[in-house]
């Protein structure tokens, strides 16, 4: 199913070739889900023309629900998008033509979490628990734990449940999945703490860790326009770095650019802090530029997902990843400013 | 409930109805300025004004009229099937609708009405399986009253396949069937021919004589019919509606056909035709 | 008129199968992708479905179970609610009757993911969380056509219904019910689609099984052949319903049958 | 025409609850509010955690509506635009399949199976193929609005369309009518009471479609509202419901139009004249 | 299409109808060896068997026959709304479908049916917007013919506002304004009281003679009717329905109302009546 020719890839992004502004080049970026504070650094570097500057021309296509955006991009709705690392290279073995071309979460936003009155310290304390899934039994984080624990696929039972932590606090579940970048604002928009009122395991500490959203471009739009993509990741490396330099700035952003009304204002405020922990940190706490690929982590979770039955077989990953259009755009960036 | 023997088959057709009809105990309906009227503002159709007139117990009254003279409407306001807009009708005491509800008339009405989801036989029961008669039971009365008005080997076939005389008279032997004490009918032989015709009026005079307490109510268009069958016959005007004579038919009972020939038969036949014809000049 | 009469049941085979013909050479030699420029990976080819289904066909009887028993136990009982509704407000005045019927207009168009959300707060089953979806979105339809079709009875037969003084459960069996026949098998086509939407929207949302949850993790997949394969196995069902439908109404009211051509 | 009582209207065999119909309609809302107060005490009374988004009290929900007035209000009317919309394009969509299947009875054996299929497919998988094939996001839409409204109707079209008695056929042919004029003059009339029943049915649902619509990025509409509210937990438990109530009332209100069209359009239909005694 | 001018108000009632019925010209409708059986198998029922007369240019033929004998169902294949089951109908030629498309018919079928969508007038227009009439001609027809019957002041009413006979006459006006070249009508009177009745046979024949070439089939359950109106009355058996007896009655036209009393017509009557009851026995 995956055919691709590396020829043109490398052909084409020649890392030597010095990258110059572009002459507003349209690009369509397909996001994956609705627009909300996860998407800080798009945004940011949309709503303050930092793509402008790079000389591309952005629109951001909203996600949603109702929206597969593999699909969008794969039909060509999408030149570039954000998407989950094992859902593109499962779209790839399916006839899709992705490129991953920048690490948009830096370390796993997976955190496991089971109220104080529930013993969870480690994995091995899953045993007998009931669980939600993000993703129907497709969590790899969970079946790393369980694995390096010891503890059968039958003995947790997983439930779906809603996409609030309130379930675990209903006591639907024992222990939930939380995703960083949104429930920790919501415990605290609850009036709760994380620390005083959880148990938690990081998947990141508890060395689970796998990739998570990236940059994917479309390998016809990409060997089309490689400057274009550039000019954009450049763009939006600049705007991670705003983040990071101005996080309540950033927030302003996110509140102008998030429907009104939904997520507060303070609840911003800490998905933004939260984003930005996984923007700029590696899985073991160290700093890492914006958007840079670690290959070794994709390759080790591309294994678990193989082992996991996440993925039917092994995509290749040299002609998956490609870092040119990334090593291009940071002397473009720096330029920016 | 009680359920009047309308028809016993072995009675006797010769049996003498006249003592039954005797006036001294009162009217069993008193009909008094009745009107109806059809809509409101404008758009008011005034179907029937200010008709009057008795009903003896046991009865049979025949109302004769030109078309939409309301005889129909008539029909309706005393079966309780419609209010009355002004007038009073009047059963002993007691009002058309708890008459209805008392289960005490057998109509049929000018169209069939029958229902496409029964056969014939079925349709002829409905009435019967609403009241809570046996299965068995209905079925017998069925059958009979199929047979008396010459369908028996249609019981089984559906209203669709069925000419519109046969329909009529399946309509017919739903009434019968129903034994009630008031029997209404409106043009119920409109659609046979001449000799079904004169069959039904025949079997209708039989039963009707068999059970004395049976009053009826008929609704024609053929004089002849009207004298032949008829105690009284109420001549009712063009729209709006008003009772123009009750004329009193002294034929001696039982009737058969040749009465037709008698000199009181041709009298009374041509009192009314003239009547009728004095109206439209 | 009616000179040529082809038997129904060869009709309700062959039609259906000419155009599926039809359709799947056209799709299968991508006319419709080359003329939209889809994707393969879209809109996959019909023998990467049938291929698909072949290929899962345990799981996808599995998940049939899954989602039918609790569907057709939502679907009866959501019928059942929506026809004794229909059958009590007969005992209203004409106009409050249909305001009732507005009111499950308004039931209708709450939207399912949020009924399904409300529903789960409550109920911790899947079974029972399917059967409760099925039944609160299939009933309104049920009491709309049910409630128009007891009104479709003519008022002379009503008439003749009355001077019986037939009770009104009685008029409601011996007229009214019949004369709603033609709304009723109207409805339960309807209705079919509705009871497997609702299934699987509860199974994509929450029950994590069923028709739902194999096309969530197909999807989610990115593996489109078997995505569709399992909605051809969900609407293959439908079409079954369908089917058994008409069979019931051919054989058992052949009058409401009459009309037609 | 609406004056004119049908004979037997007055159907004296069916028994009436001893009240005016208008008060009829109140007496039902009252008798919902009553039991959703009941129930929402009886919650608040347990201890079960989030009781306001299990079942909130009534004046809850009205004082959350009354304090996102803007908000909810500018979310409906976008959310009862694509919903009128969608109604409109799938209606005349529907009826345009129906009459087209009701041609022949090979047309309908050979195409309503694959209506029925059609209508399964889910949204998330019909979206990127109708973007691709209609490009253009607002058709898109419309479409997926008018989508759920789609089935009933053409369903309702089919049978009405073969609703009119043989008998009327026949006297339509003895005047030769060709198929258009019979399609015209008798099948359409007679056709009437279901397919007003299919848009009846298919009014709210319009509702639902364009919240299906919220769901596909735009971030507008009510259906976002919901959705996001749920997302964002049980602080938002309240919005979920207003949202919920004010789809149920725009839902009502579809229905209700459908009904005084149909009373324009049908005066002489038995049911219609029914409801007016 | 040519329009037959059906009805000239002006023209003379008494203008002689006799003549135009010449035989020499040959029959305008041939029925040879008809017979129609409904529904196959076990459940057959045979409706019509062997049925055979002609029907000259320009006449009127009546039918007369016991209810079901199978009038409808005659009427219906001469009209090429059904098929026969064997036998040949033929019109100069033509079969009854050609006829049908060409539009030559007229029919007023047993039922009224009337659209409840349509105002009584817009009924009376509906095959006049068929064929393409101007919406000006038609509404004139219209209003003539329901002028004719009697329903002037009905016009802007619905069906279901109408009694029985009314909408009757209704389906009468309709047939007529249509203004066919053969004109059938299956019981057209029967809901008609006599003096309504009356008028219209009088109104009916006046629109016949002041037209030569239209051919009328009628039926009817009344014998005087029957042959006050016809050239030819067609005297049919019971199920299954055949041809008893076809009498010509050469009585003068115009007939009035009082050719009743004369002596051929009562001698007339009298046969058929023989013949009728002589069947039953
Ligand atoms: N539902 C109705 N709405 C308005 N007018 C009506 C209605 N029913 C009857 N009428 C009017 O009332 C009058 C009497 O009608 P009715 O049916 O009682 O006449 P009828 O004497 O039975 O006539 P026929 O002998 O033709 O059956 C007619 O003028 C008719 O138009
Ligand atoms: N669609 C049908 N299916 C089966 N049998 C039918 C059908 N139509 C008519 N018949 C049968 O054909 C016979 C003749 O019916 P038809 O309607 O022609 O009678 P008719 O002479 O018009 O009677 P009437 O004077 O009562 O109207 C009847 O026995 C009837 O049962
Ligand atoms: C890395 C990543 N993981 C999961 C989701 C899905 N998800 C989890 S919580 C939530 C609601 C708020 O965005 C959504 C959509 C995502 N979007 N990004
Ligand atoms: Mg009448
Ligand atoms: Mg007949």
């Amino acid at each position: 199913a995956c055919g691709s020719d590396d020829e043109s890839a490398s052909a084409v992004s020649d890392p030597s070739a010095p990258l110059e502004k572009c002459d507003g080049t349209k690009i369509k970026f397909q996001l994956s889900f609705f627009p909300n504070a996860q998407y800080v650094a798009l945004m940011v570097a949309q709503n303050r023309g930092f793509f402008e500057e790079a000389g591309v021309d952005v629109e951001l296509v909203d996600g949603g629900p109702n929206i597969s955006a593999p699909a969008q991009m794969g039909q060509g709705l999408a030149d570039l998008g954000l998407l989950q690392f094992d859902e593109t290279q499962n779209a790839n073995l399916s006839g899709a033509d992705f490129v991953w071309i920048g690490q948009y979460y830096q370390k796993s936003p997976v955190l496991f979490a089971a109220m104080k009155d529930t013993p969870f310290a480690d994995g091995a304390d899953l045993k007998g628990l009931t669980t939600n899934t993000n993703s129907g039994d497709l969590d790899p984080e969970l079946h790393a734990l369980m694995e390096q624990a010891g503890v059968a696929e039958d003995e947790v039972e997983i439930v779906p449940a809603s996409p609030s932590v309130s379930d675990l606090i209903n006591g639907t579940v024992d222990m939930y999945q939380l995703q960083r970048f949104f429930h920790v604002a919501e415990i605290e928009s609850l009036g709760m703490s994380l620390e005083e009122d959880f148990n938690t395991i990081d998947a990141n500490e508890a060395g689970v860790a796998l990739p998570a959203h990236g940059v994917v471009a479309n390998r016809e739009f990409l060997d089309a326009n490689p400057d274009a993509v550039g000019c954009f990741l450049a763009g939006l490396i600049k705007g991670v770095n705003t983040v990071l330099a101005d996080p309540e700035g950033a927030v302003a952003d996110v509140d102008a650019m998030s429907m009104e009304g939904l997520a507060t204002h303070e609840q911003n405020i800490v998905n933004v802090q939260e984003t930005i922990k996984l923007m700029s940190e590696r899985p073991d706490g160290s700093p890492v530029d914006p958007l840079v690929i670690d290959e070794e982590w994709l390759a080790d979770g591309q294994e678990q997902s193989l082992e996991f039955g996440i993925l039917p077989e092994a995509p290749d990953l040299d002609t998956f990843v490609d870092p040119a259009p990334l090593a291009r755009a940071e002397k473009l960036a720096e330029t920016l400013g | 409930m009680d359920e009047p023997m309308l028809m016993q088959p072995e009675a006797e057709i010769s049996a003498t109805r006249v003592e039954s009809a005797e006036p001294a105990s009162g009217p069993v309906v008193s009909i008094t300025g009745v009107g109806k009227i059809f809509g409101t503002g404008e758009k008011a159709v005034s179907a029937l004004e200010d008709v009057s007139f008795d009903v003896q117990p046991g009865s049979f009254v025949a109302l004769l009229g030109p078309s939409g003279c309301g005889k129909s409407t008539l029909m309706r306001l005393m079966a309780g099937l419609q209010p009355v807009t002004s007038g009073s009708i009047d059963f002993e005491g007691r009002s058309p609708e708890q008459m209805r509800k008392a289960r005490e008339f057998g109509i049929v009405f000018q169209q069939p009405i029958l229902f496409d989801w029964r056969t014939v036989q079925k349709n002829v029961e409905l009435p019967l399986e609403l009241i809570g008669v046996s299965k068995a039971e209905a079925r017998a009365r069925a059958d009979e009253m199929l047979s008396l008005v010459g369908l028996q080997d249609f019981a089984t076939k559906r209203p669709w396949q069925l000419s519109g005389g046969m329909q009529q008279r399946v309509a017919i032997a739903r009434a019968l069937a129903f034994r009630p004490r008031f029997l209404m009918m409106d043009e119920p032989f409109g659609a046979l021919d001449m000799m079904t015709r004169e069959r039904m009026q025949v079997e209708l005079l039989r039963i009707w004589d068999s059970k004395p307490d049976i009053t009826v109510t008929f609704i024609t268009h053929s004089i002849s019919e009207a004298v032949l069958l008829a105690d009284r016959v109420v001549v009712m005007s063009a729209r709006p509606g008003r009772v123009m004579k009750v004329i009193d038919v002294d034929l001696e009972r039982p009737r058969f056909d040749d009465i037709r020939q008698s000199k009181e038969f041709v009298d009374i036949e041509g009192e009314i035709r003239e009547l009728i014809y004095s109206q439209e000049n | 008129m009616g000179a040529f009469r082809m038997r129904p049941k060869v009709q309700a085979v062959l039609a259906p199968a000419v155009v599926a013909v039809l359709v799947i050479a056209v799709w299968q030699l991508k006319v419709v992708h080359h003329l939209f420029d889809l994707k393969e990976f879209a809109v996959p080819l019909p023998f990467d479905v049938a291929e698909a289904m072949w290929t899962n066909r345990d799981t996808l009887l599995q998940r049939a179970k899954e989602s039918l028993v609790p569907g057709v136990l939502g679907f009866a009982l959501g019928e059942a609610i929506g026809l004794a509704i229909a059958g009590a407000i007969m005992a209203l005045p004409g106009r409050t009757a249909r305001q009732v019927t507005v009111m499950g207009a308004a039931v209708q168009s709450l939207p399912a993911i949020a009924l399904v959300a409300l529903v789960a707060l409550w109920v911790d089953s899947a079974t029972v969380l399917k059967i409760t979806v099925v039944a609160i979105m299939v009933a309104p339809s049920m009491l709309i056509y049910m409630y128009r079709g007891f009104t479709s009875a003519k008022s002379e037969a009503l008439e003749l219904m009355s001077s019986y003084n037939a009770s009104g459960l009685q008029v409601l069996r011996g007229l009214r019910l019949p004369s709603a026949v033609p709304h009723l098998f109207t409805q339960v086509k309807y209705a079919t689609v509705i009871m497997l939407v609702a299934v699987i929207l509860s199974e994509i949302m929450r029950t994590g099984d069923g028709f739902g949850f194999e096309i969530e993790h197909a999807l989610g997949r990115f593996d489109t052949a078997e995505a569709w394969a399992a909605v051809f196995a969900l609407a293959l069902v439908g079409v079954l319903v369908y089917a058994l439908a008409s069979v019931v109404e051919r054989v058992f009211f052949p009058w409401a049958a009459r009309h037609k051509p | 025409m609406a004056t004119v009582p049908a004979p037997g209207i007055v159907p004296s065999g069916v028994r009436r609850l001893p009240f005016q119909s208008s008060y009829g309609l109140l007496g039902v809302i009252v008798a919902i509010l009553a039991v959703w107060y009941v129930g929402a005490f009886l919650v608040h009374l347990s201890d079960e955690p989030f009781p306001d988004a299990k079942l909130p009290y009534p004046h809850f929900v009205v004082q959350e509506f009354v304090d996102n007035l803007d908000m909810v209000m500018s979310a409906a009317r976008v959310t009862l635009t694509m919903a009128v919309l969608g109604f409109l394009a799938g209606a005349v969509i529907a009826i345009g399949i129906g009459v087209f299947i009701s041609q022949s009875s090979w047309l309908e054996a050979a195409f309503m199976p694959y209506l029925l299929m059609a209508q399964m497919i889910p949204v998330i998988a019909l979206v990127p193929v109708m973007q691709t094939v209609f490009r253009n996001p607002t058709l898109t839409r419309l479409l997926i609005a008018g989508f759920v409204t789609i089935l009933p109707v053409a369903v309702s079209t089919v049978r009405g369309l073969k609703a009119a008695p043989p008998e009327a056929r026949e006297l339509m042919e003895s005047y030769d009518a060709s198929r258009l004029q019979t399609l015209r003059h008798l099948l359409s009339p007679s056709a009437l009471p279901l397919v007003f029943t299919g848009l009846r049915i298919a009014a709210p649902l319009s509702v639902l479609g364009s919240v299906l619509v919220d769901l596909t990025g735009g971030q507008q509409g009510l259906g976002y509202l919901v959705l996001a509210a749920q997302v964002y937990g049980p602080n938002f438990a309240g919005l979920v419901w207003v949202a919920m109530v004010v789809l149920a009332v725009l839902g009502a209100l579809m229905a209700q139009a459908v009904s005084i069209t149909e009373r324009l359009v049908a005066p002489w239909d038995v049911a219609v004249r029914g409801e007016v005694a």
